[in-house]
This record gives C-alpha cells, structure tokens and sequence, in this order.
C-alpha cells in the first residue's frame, strides 16, 4: 500500500506555518509603511520595492547556488526587505537599498543556513553595516511633506534624536526638544528613517501582532518601558541636559525596533522570561548609546548586541518541568 | 472549570462518530490474536496448534508481575502460533491465529453471575489480574499493577478517567452515555480493592449529556467534575494535577502523590471480570475520519482484523493514513492485516486534507512549543538535538520527562516532527543504557 | 566614576576582540563551548591584571629610571610569559578538565597580543599602578565578556544548518564580524 | 648594554626562581609517554577509538596497559612508534573498510509504505519498522553518508550508499549509524562480498525482493576453497581468510548479490612459454581454456571469469593475466 503514509504521532497540525506568520507580520507593517509612503512621497514608494525585490531575487539566488530547496515563497525574504526598507532614509539610493538588501539576506541570513539559523537579525545587520560603511547617506534624511503625489524634494531635514545630539555638542543643553510638538511624532511629521517616524501606525501594527498571537508583548512592553524609566529618570535630575521621557519613546526607531525587529522570534529568547531580560538589556544599550554615545540612535545596535546574548538567556531561562515543584 | 498549564485545542472533529450509538461488529471468520497486548514482560502462549478454544479460554499465560494474559475471543480451532507485523512495534511478533467455527461457544461456568462485593479485595485483585485487564485508553499498561500500590504509598484518591481529550474519538463517550452503570459498578469495585470512599469521574465539559447523566446515575460518593476542554486534559498526570493540584514527580508514578486514574472503559472491563467472570476479550472503539465511508462506534472482539472493521463501516475513502489511536498520540499502520487490540481506543482514517504530510524547516524559535507543552519542557530544543543524535545532552533537557503527547509538534509553524525526534533519542539512550548494562 | 568609566570604556568601547581585534586566536580557539570560555575568561582577567601591575612596576621603577624604555617589549613578553607557566600550572592542578580544554590556547596566551597590549596600553596611556589594574580587569572583563556570548553562540550554531563550506572556523569569523560591527554602537561614549 | 642585559637577565632569574618553586609546589604527575603517544595519533578528534578525543585516548593507551589500539587512522608505522613507546606491543590490526551488505535498490525491493519524517534511517526504523518490507534491507535514506567524517560516502542513482575506497579509513562511524547494522568492516584486502544479511527464506525473499541471497547453496558447493558458507538460516558469508579471490561464486551466483571490488582479470596462455601440458585446461572451472597436447593452448576470453587458477597450477608459468 504505497499510497498509505505512515509517520511519528500526532497525525494532525494546527494551520498555522511559517508564511502564515510571515504574511502576519507584512500585514502589521503596512500601516507604517505607508505613512511613510505618505510622507515622503514616491522616494519611499521606491524604496520598498527595491528592498523587497531585491531580497527575494538574492535569496532565490543564493539558494539555488547553494543547492538548497528555493523558500522564497514563504514570505521571510519580502519581510526581511520590507523592514530593511523602513530602517532605511527614503532617499535612499538605489545601490545603497541592493547592497543592504544583499548583506541582510546572503550575510546575514543564508551564510547560517536559511531562516531560523541566523543568531542576528538580517535586516539590522544590514542595517548597522549601511550605516557604519555609508554614513552620509543614512543620515541624509528627507523632509515630511504631507502629500502623497507631491515629490519631496531632497532639502534634508534632522531626526530629532540628531538634532537633540547637535545641540547637546553645540550648546551643552537641548533647550530644542522645547519647540518640538510631540503630535509629530506620533503621527510621523518628523524626519527619519522611512519607517519609523509614525509611532501610530507602528503601535497599530504591534497591537494586530499581540492580538494574532504572533509575538509575545512582553518584548515591546519591557523594552519601550525600559527606555522611558531610565530617561524618565535622568530628565527628573536635570531636564537641561536630558530630553523627557515622552520624547525619547516616540523618536528614532524605538517603536519600530521594540516592536517589529527585536521580537522577530529567531532572534530573541524563546521563553517569556527569556524575554524580559532580552527587552530590559535592549532597553539599557539603548538609553546609554542616545544619552552618552556617539549615535544619537542606539536601537539597532542594542538589539544587535542582545541578538548576542541570546543563546546564554536561552540557557539561564528554562522553564521548570511539571513535577518538581509542588 | 479546573485544568492544568499549557496545552492546545486541536479542533474536535468528534462529530463525525459521536451521535453514533454502538454497533455490535458481526463475528470475524479469523482471529489474529497478538500475545503482546500491554505494557511489560511477553505472555507464553499455553495452547498449540490444532487445539479447539472455547470463548473467554486463556491463551497465554502472564510471565511476571507486569505482565497480562490474553483468551479466545471466540470458540474455534488454533490454526497457528507464528509471527506476523504487530500494530504497534511495526515489527514481527508472535501472533496466535484462530479460525472461528461460528458457533461462539463460551467457555465452561461463563458468563457466571456473581456479586463481586461480598468478595475480599484480594479475590477481586486476582480475578482483576486473570482477565488480562489493561489500561484501554491506549498505554495498556496492566491493570492489576495499578492496583497493586506499595504498602508506603497508599492512594486516597481515585479518578475515572472520562476525559477522551483526544480528537475524533468517541468511544468513551458512547460508553458512558449507553452504559453508564457498568462503569459507576466498576468505580465501585475498584474503591472497594483499594478500600477508598470516593472517587473523582472527570469528564470533559463538551460531553455535556455525560456529564449529566453520570450526575443523575452516581452514587454520592462518586463526584463529577467537568474539565476544561483542552489536549491532553486526559493525560494522567495532568489529570491528577487539575484535579488535587498534586503534581506527580518527574520520573515518579501516579501513586507517589497517592492518586490512581483509570480509563472509563478499564473500568467497565474490570465490572464485566469481577461479576460476569468475562476476562477482556471485546472493546468498544471508534472507527473514523474522513477517509472512512460510514464512520461508527463499535463493540468488537480483540484479534478481529482491520480488514473487517473497514468492510463494516463502509470501506475507505481517499485514505492517506489509517490510525490505531487518536490523531495526536496514535500509531499509524500500513496494512489491513492487523488486528483490533486491547489497547486500540479508536481506528482513524484520515485522507490527505486531513493530516499532514508536508515536510519540515528549520526552527525558528516561535516559542509555540514552550507553551504548548503540558511537561513544561522546551521541544525545540529536543528536536534539534534530535536531529545530531545528541541523546545525552538531551537527557539535561529532560528527555525522559516527554510523554509524547503531540502537542508541540502540532503547534509548530516549521512543521517539525518533534515527537519523532524525541521518540528517536530516547531510542538512542535505551540502546546506550543497555549496551552499558552488557559492559 | 573616573574607575566606572575606565572599565566600560575597556570592556565595551573598546572591547579587545571586537574593536581592538586583539586577542583574537584564542577568541575563535576557545569558544566551543561556555564552559571552557568562561575557564579561559578567568585565566586571561588573571593574567591580565597581574601582567599589568608587575609590567607597570618594572617599567616605572626599572625601566624608567635606567633609561631601558626601548627593551619594554621585550622585558613585558618575558614577565607575562612567565605568569602565564604559572597559570597553567595553577590550572592544571585545580582543574584538570579545564587544562585539557583550553590545551594549546592556554601557552599562547603567552604571547598573545591582548596582554602584551594591555600593558603596553598602560604606558602609552600614562596610567598611573591604580589605573593600569583597573583598566587591565576592565579589559580582561570586555575578552572575557565577548569570549562567553560568543561560546554561548557557538554551542548553538553547531546545531544550525549551516552550510558545509562555512561550518567550523569561517561562521565564527563572520558572526564576530557582525558581533563587532553591533559593538561599534559603543564608540563615542567614552572619549 | 650591560645594563640591558643585566636587566633581562634579571627578570629571566626572578621569573625562573618563580617558576621553579610553583612547579614543585603545584606539580601534577604527568606521565611523558602520554604526549608522546599524542604526537602518534592524528589528532583529527573523531572518536573513532571510543574516547572523547584524541588527547584522551593517548591517556588510556599510556595509564592502562591492556588498552589496544583502538584508533583506525594510524598506520603500522605508527602502531609501531606506539609500541616503542609504550614498551608493549599493540598488535597492528588489517585495515579494513566499511561495506554496504545490501543490494536492493528501490527498483529491485518493496516499499511497503510512505514514510513522512526526518531524511535518516535511524528515526525511520523506530516507526513502524521502516518502509522498506525487507526488514534487512537498507532504507537508503543516508544515516552513514551524513555519519562519514571523512566524506568516503555517497548515495548513489541506486539508491544504496557507495564507499569510496580511496577515503575510507575505516572508522566505522557508518556502521555505527546504521540501524540495521548493513555496513560491516571488511578487510581492506578482500574483494568479494556478499551484498545481503537476510534471513527470510528465499520464499519470503522472493515477495519483496528481486536481487538478495535465497539460501541457494550454489557458491558454497562451486567454491574450491570451502570459503563461502551458508549457515542455517543466513544468508552466504565469505570466510575472506580462505578466500583465494577466484570470483567463481560471482559467476555462479544466480541473483548477483556476490559483489566483487575489482572485476577479475582475465588471462592469456603466452604462446612461447607454454609447453601444451594441459593442466590450465583440466584445472579451469569454466572450460575456458582448450588446445592440443604439445602445442600452445589459448584461452576463450568470453568464458574465462579471472579466477587464476590455471596461473597457480601452470608449471611453465606461461598464464599471465591480462592488463587493466
């Protein structure tokens, strides 16, 4: 009976697989992908597509390169485009978006052997690699202008984590962050990367995230949580030298990364409390690298540098088998 | 509603066969009786070939404590003792064969009536170990050894086990509907050799008809508690932890926190030994899926091969995979050669559309596993060792606490084949335990 | 403060296998598995420091004054490759497992470059003795630091999939490529 | 530079003085012979010995003086070198090779069902006895392949693993990783083997598969040397000791299933040094050889297997085989 399979026990699966939390996740990051689009016009729009055709068609290369089975279709090379996309300025040009595109997927991911083999997340490794070997262009960020037909034109605008470190340099105080209305922010109306400037849309998309089962929230909460509590601190002993906590949660690409890159589940802990310290140590890096670094934007580093970590909090933080505690 | 931490929720498909009332399965002209049908020491056949057996005759004889005996399902003649593939191991085992003469004669004195209570828990005991009862939710493990606890670990609590958490399965279900009191007279008859005065009946809440016809039926001694509808709520340990918020300890039995859990249909058998004098020769199971024409619940003689059970219910339909078990912890077969046992609590046919035969990626450290498992391990772990044959690293991730119940290789999004893994090192780490014995 | 700074400046800004790049034989040598890593993290914090404080004194109180600053090179490998035979003594009598683990990594430490460097980083940087430790343990610490994770790594990537021609060696460099590439994020915080 | 010199000098002295006194106060025993016997082994850490390691391994070969030599990657040389140092003689085992004992590729077997899991044989064989109906029969999903440390194996279009004789050191690594225990070491000398382990009766064989042995007897009643047997019940085995390699079980075997490494040379009667005595003839177990008395004889190369018999028994030592 050749037609009769046999295998191990259970004979059944939930409906749940990988492209199904993939597709997920990509339905999460639109809403931030297109205040981005909003914002930033047709730049933005270019940008995406780059990203997310070029990691596919590299990923179908490498493998195929490499002999093994083509998973394009399962949807982790678009996400991995997709969010290097929103990591990058939407000015970007093109080269910058292929080359990002290349390193995220054959360094970053297929040199360990596909998804689920990386111990770094490929879209940051991409992302810090840019930035470190092309810091002009990464920091070369285009003005908001709220019209969806009109082109930005190239007049760069600041973060206002760069603007809040210029003038901590310049002026040894950030009276700056004053004339900032946090409303920006919220909705996207500042300057930075593709997308992280609307704090909205990406709240959205967590909350779609959370509620699919898809990611846990103890990442987004713990993290987010960590950086408010240690700036809320030191903006309470002197507000002249530190930004309030408010502004340092909406700004730069915490929500982004809180939500989206440092709760990708191949690279972070996999049990709940696992989490929390992999969020609180992101969290910490974080708030040193924007208070006393020399980038005034430290999240991606620190998830990177916890990407690390990850394998010892594995260790440390298995859970208790039943039958040894009562 | 009481339960425990961790687990999943699998749909039910019980529809198919659950309004279904039992049917008594038309004798078989063949009987392929395995002399393994439980857990523990080989059973020696004690007829040869040639010789006539009547209905309820023993066949074999139980080698050892934990061990069981097996008898005629019916009256005919022993065409052979010789090895055939065993439902369960896949490989070759000794089998004794018996072409029926039709007439379906009892052995000498059966069945006998007699009142099992004005018997000593001791007589009760032997008549238990006698009639080759096993645990019939499919771990057939020997009954009598359960009952059988050690002087310093005396069990206070004692649960009828009516959960049937598994998915599509419906025979206990039917039993307790259609004969509630041969399972409430068991209840009582095992109380009476452990010399309890109560017992729990846990049943799951979607049975509610069950629930409450077992709550009009049972004496006050006996309570019912409705579970919480989750898999694997009907796992023993899991039981005994919902239930007295005792965990038993890892490596530990049941006994060790002083509880005893047998199935419902166990328990009937046990009531048909002790008073009717049948040993366990029939059990009731469920034949479905949709791969199966007419799926049924049905009373059926041990040895009766598969071939007449599908003839019974129809025939198969698309079928991909032919289960003996439930959907998450059975044992897939390939032929219809093999036989209906002791411990076959349902026969699945499930079609291409309903299982899952894809292949498996990388892990991608979800975490969905971690949840999921009831032992509260970590199965991704497991199976990635699983995959470099690292079986004594595996044994520091608590290898040997698994109990194989499905519920991480289900959840997983990578389709890892976890159990298989796991089954896999603790396939390498018995080897290695006894090649180090032989050392 | 001043010390808080030393040492996070030694183990993080500047950590000697990821930003320095020094050190790095024994980095990719030793890092199979946590505990043999955590073993040689100790040994070097120990090595470390007593190299510092020994090299610090020979060259204030020997070299200086003599005016035989062009044989610190040479006078520093002979101090620190004599602690080293000491350590591996040491070693080898508390923990015969970890002797056998470390193996060959254990005598290159003799001449490995972080501890040379670090006593040679205490002069150049005009540390005074207090300083020099400190510095010393807080570089010793960052080797250490970068040593465990990347173990902790290691243990893992054996169990990936990694594609034959990068097993082994060529995934290590790669990882602490990017590893020290995530560790740049540092720069700037300590001047 | 006196000054420079005293100085370096000095540190040495210290340093030295240092030294000498920890090395008698945390001294640990160590025996010299076991670095010794280290600089012997290869060094590659495969485990092949059963040790974790090769540092290991020299440990037990130097602290209990009943250890054998268990490594197969060392030479007799270096067997030798051990023995030298160790002052005992390790006996310098035959190299042997691994051998795949089965011939039934999935074309010539039945597959008695789909398997769903892990590509391996080892986790393919604890579910319900493996897919392949021979329960003997190699499930070719390449547990040996993947186990091979030094990449001597592959999976060939059959189906069946193949061992590359250049590669092949030996270890047994393969054998290990088989479930059905197919793969055996055979000495690296022998050149016939017999490609099944069944037991089943030829009956029950002749259900499943097309190519294994069927307990026929003929090898064992062609064979000159008495060195191919077929015990009750299991399939032939070649005594590879007695094994004069004729290959005449190869030609006589009605399924294929001998398997020889190298095929047989044929042979040739040179012409000017026959004498035309006719012994080859008489001795030729497959009349290949035919002639006059007194003249030449000449071989049927279409008949001769390369058994080189006649070579043996030919006084003139006018048979000599023929190249390639």
């Amino acid at each position: 009976m050749k037609d009769i399979f046999v295998s191990s026990s259970p004979h059944i699966h939930s409906v749940e697989d990988i492209p199904w939390i993939m597709r997920q996740v990509i339905y999460a990051l639109i809403p931030g992908a297109l205040v981005g689009m909003y914002f930033f016009g047709l730049p933005a729009a270019k940008v995406i597509a780059i990203s997310v055709v070029s990691c596919m068609v590299i990923e179908a290369i490498t493998q195929k390169f490499m002999g093994r089975a083509v998973t394009v279709s399962d949807g982790s090379a678009a996400l991995t485009g997709l969010l290097l996309a929103m990591n990058l300025p939407a000015g970007s040009p093109w080269w910058l978006v292929v080359l990002g595109s290349l390193i995220a997927v054959v360094l970053g991911k297929q040199v360990y052997g596909g998804l689920g083999n990386n111990p770094f997340n490929p879209a940051l490794v991409a992302r810090v690699f840019l930035l470190i070997s092309f810091p002009v262009q990464m920091t070369t960020w285009l003005q908001p202008r709220p019209f969806l037909l009109k082109v930005a034109d190239t007049v760069s605008g600041a973060t206002p984590l760069g603007a809040l470190k210029t003038a901590m340099f310049e002026h040894g105080s950030i009276d700056i962050v004053g004339k900032l209305n946090l409303m920006d922010p919220f909705f996207g109306n500042i300057g930075g990367s593709l997308g992280e400037i609307s704090a909205f849309a990406l709240i959205i998309g967590g909350v779609y995230l959370i509620a699919r089962r898809i990611i846990s929230w103890h990442i987004p909460v713990f993290f987010i949580g960590t950086v408010a509590l240690m700036t809320g601190i030191f903006w309470v002993i002197n507000p002249n030298l530190y930004a309030n906590p408010v502004f340092h949660m909406l700004s730069g690409g915490l929500m982004l990364g809180a939500i989206f890159m440092a709760t990708d589940m191949v690279t972070s802990p996999i049990t709940n409390k696992g989490k929390i310290i992999f969020a609180i140590g992101c969290g910490v890096i974080t708030v040193v690298i924007r208070l006393w670094g020399g980038y005034p934007e430290g999240v991606s580093f620190a998830i990177l540098i916890m990407n690390a970590f990850v394998s010892l909090i594995n260790k440390m933080t298995r859970p208790e088998k039943f039958g040894v505690g009562k | 509603m009481k339960t425990f931490k961790g687990g999943i929720h699998p749909p039910e498909n019980k529809i198919l066969v659950k309004d279904n009332a039992i049917v008594e399965l038309p004798l078989s002209k063949v009987f392929f009786v395995p002399t393994q049908q439980h857990l523990g020491a080989p059973a020696k056949p004690v007829v040869n070939t040639g010789d006539t057996v009547k209905r309820g005759q023993v066949l074999t004889e139980p080698m050892g404590f934990v061990s069981a005996a097996v008898h005629a399902p019916t009256s005919g003649t022993v065409k052979e003792i010789t090895k055939r593939v065993h439902p369960v191991t896949g490989l070759l085992a000794p089998y004794i064969i018996i072409e029926a003469d039709g007439k379906d004669e009892w052995a000498p004195g059966l069945p006998l009536e007699r009142d099992p209570f004005s018997m000593t828990a001791k007589e009760l005991l032997n008549i238990i170990r006698l009639s080759g009862i096993v645990g019939m939710g499919g771990a057939t493990f020997p009954t009598h050894v359960k009952l059988s606890p050690p002087k310093d670990k005396p069990i206070h609590t004692f649960i009828i086990n009516g959960a049937e958490c598994e998915p599509y399965l419906a025979a206990d279900y039917r039993l307790m509907l259609e004969q509630p009191e041969r399972i409430i007279d068991g209840a009582r008859v095992v109380m009476k050799v452990l010399g309890l005065d109560s017992a729990i009946m846990a049943i799951e809440a979607n049975k509610p008809d069950a629930i409450r016809l077992m709550q009009e039926k049972t004496p006050p001694e006996i309570k019912v508690e409705p579970m919480k509808v989750k898999y694997p709520q009907g796992a023993e340990k899991h039981l005994i932890d919902a239930l007295t918020g005792r965990q038993v300890p890892s490596g530990g039995l049941p006994m060790d926190v002083g509880a005893l859990v047998h199935n419902a249909g166990t328990v009937a058998a046990i009531w048909d030994a002790c008073a009717l004098g049948i040993p366990l020769i029939e059990r009731i199971t469920s034949v479905t899926g949709q791969g199966i024409n007419q799926p049924k619940n049905i009373k059926v003689r041990i040895g009766t091969p598969l071939k007449e059970v599908f003839e019974f219910c129809g025939g198969l339909n698309d079928a991909a995979k032919i289960i003996f078990g439930g959907p998450m912890m059975g044992i897939a077969q390939y032929c219809e050669d093999v036989p209906v046992m002791k411990g076959t609590s349902g026969i699945l046919v499930l079609t291409e559309q309903e299982t899952n035969l894809n292949s498996y990626q990388s892990c991608i450290a979800c975490g969905r596993c971690i949840e999921a498992c009831p032992m509260r391990l970590v199965p991704s772990m497991l199976s990635r060792l699983g995959e470099r044959s690292m079986w004594k690293e595996a044994l520091d991730f608590n290898l040997l606490d698994c109990m194989e119940c499905g519920s991480c290789t289900y959840v997983c999004p990578a389709n890892r084949p976890i159990v298989h893994f796991v089954k896999y090192l603790k396939t390498l780490q018995r080897e290695a335990k006894a090649k180090g014995k032989e050392a | 403060m001043h010390y808080i700074l030393l040492i996070v400046g030694a183990a993080l800004v500047n950590n000697f296998v990821l930003s320095r790049f020094l050190g790095i034989c024994p980095f990719i040598g030793v890092s199979k598995r946590i505990d043999t890593a955590f073993g040689m993290g100790m040994a070097v914090i120990f090595v470390m420091t007593l190299a510092s404080f020994v090299t610090w004194l020979i060259n204030y109180y020997l070299l200086d004054p003599l005016g035989l600053q062009y044989l610190q090179t040479i006078a520093f490998i002979l101090v620190i490759a004599s602690l080293v035979q000491l350590v591996e003594m040491i070693i080898q009598r508390v923990s015969l497992p970890l002797y056998q683990a470390l193996g060959i990594y254990l005598p290159l430490i003799t001449t490995n470059c972080a501890v040379l460097g670090v006593a040679i980083l205490n002069i150049q940087l005009k540390y005074n003795l207090l300083d020099a430790c400190i510095f010393a343990i807080g570089a010793a610490l960052g080797f250490a630091l970068a040593l465990v994770i990347f173990a902790g790594m290691r243990e893992d990537l054996e169990l990936n999939n990694i594609p034959r021609a990068f097993r082994g060696t060529p995934i290590a460099l790669i990882t602490a490529g990017i590893l020290s590439l995530a560790f740049m994020g540092f720069s700037g915080l300590v001047k | 530079m006196m000054g420079a010199m005293l100085m370096v000098g000095g540190i040495g002295l210290v340093a030295a003085l240092i030294l000498g006194i920890a090395s008698v106060t945390f001294a640990v025993k160590m025996d010299p012979r076991e670095k010794a016997v280290l600089d012997q082994l290869p060094g590659a850490n495969c485990g092949a010995c059963g040790f974790a390691g090769c540092v290991a391994f020299a440990h037990e070969l130097t602290a209990n003086p009943e250890a054998e030599m268990a490594c197969p990657a060392v030479n007799k040389d270096g067997v030798e070198a051990i023995s030298d140092i160790l002052g005992r003689s390790l006996g310098a085992g035959d190299a042997m090779i691994a051998f795949v004992r089965c011939k039934g590729s999935p074309a010539d077997t039945i597959t008695r069902y789909g398997y769903v899991g892990p590509e391996d044989c080892r986790t393919a064989q604890i579910i319900a006895g493996g897919p392949k109906a021979c329960q003997y029969g190699c499930l070719g999903l390449g547990s040996c392949v993947e186990a091979c440390p030094f990449d001597a194996m592959h999976m060939g279009e059959d189906g069946l693993p193949h061992v590359n004789e250049d590669k092949c050191t030996g270890c047994g690594k393969c054998a290990d990783a088989c479930p059905r225990e197919i793969i055996a070491l055979i000495s690296r000398s022998a050149n016939f083997g017999v490609r099944c382990i069944s037991q089943d009766s030829s009956k029950e064989m002749k259900q499943y598969c097309k190519v294994g042995c069927i307990k026929c007897r003929i090898c064992e009643n062609t064979c000159p040397f008495e060195a191919i047997e077929v015990t009750q019940g299991n399939a032939a085995s070649i005594d590879q000791e007695k094994c004069q390699k004729c290959g005449l079980c190869v030609s006589v075997c009605p399924t294929g299933v001998i398997s020889s490494k190298q095929p047989p040379r044929k042979v040739q009667v040179i012409a000017e040094k026959c004498k035309g005595c006719g012994i080859c003839a008489q001795v030729c177990p497959v009349d290949a050889i035919s002639g006059k008395p007194k003249e030449p004889y000449v071989v049927d190369i279409s008949k001769c297997i390369g058994c080189g018999m006649c070579i043996e028994k030919c006084p003139a030592d006018a048979i000599e085989r023929l190249a390639g």
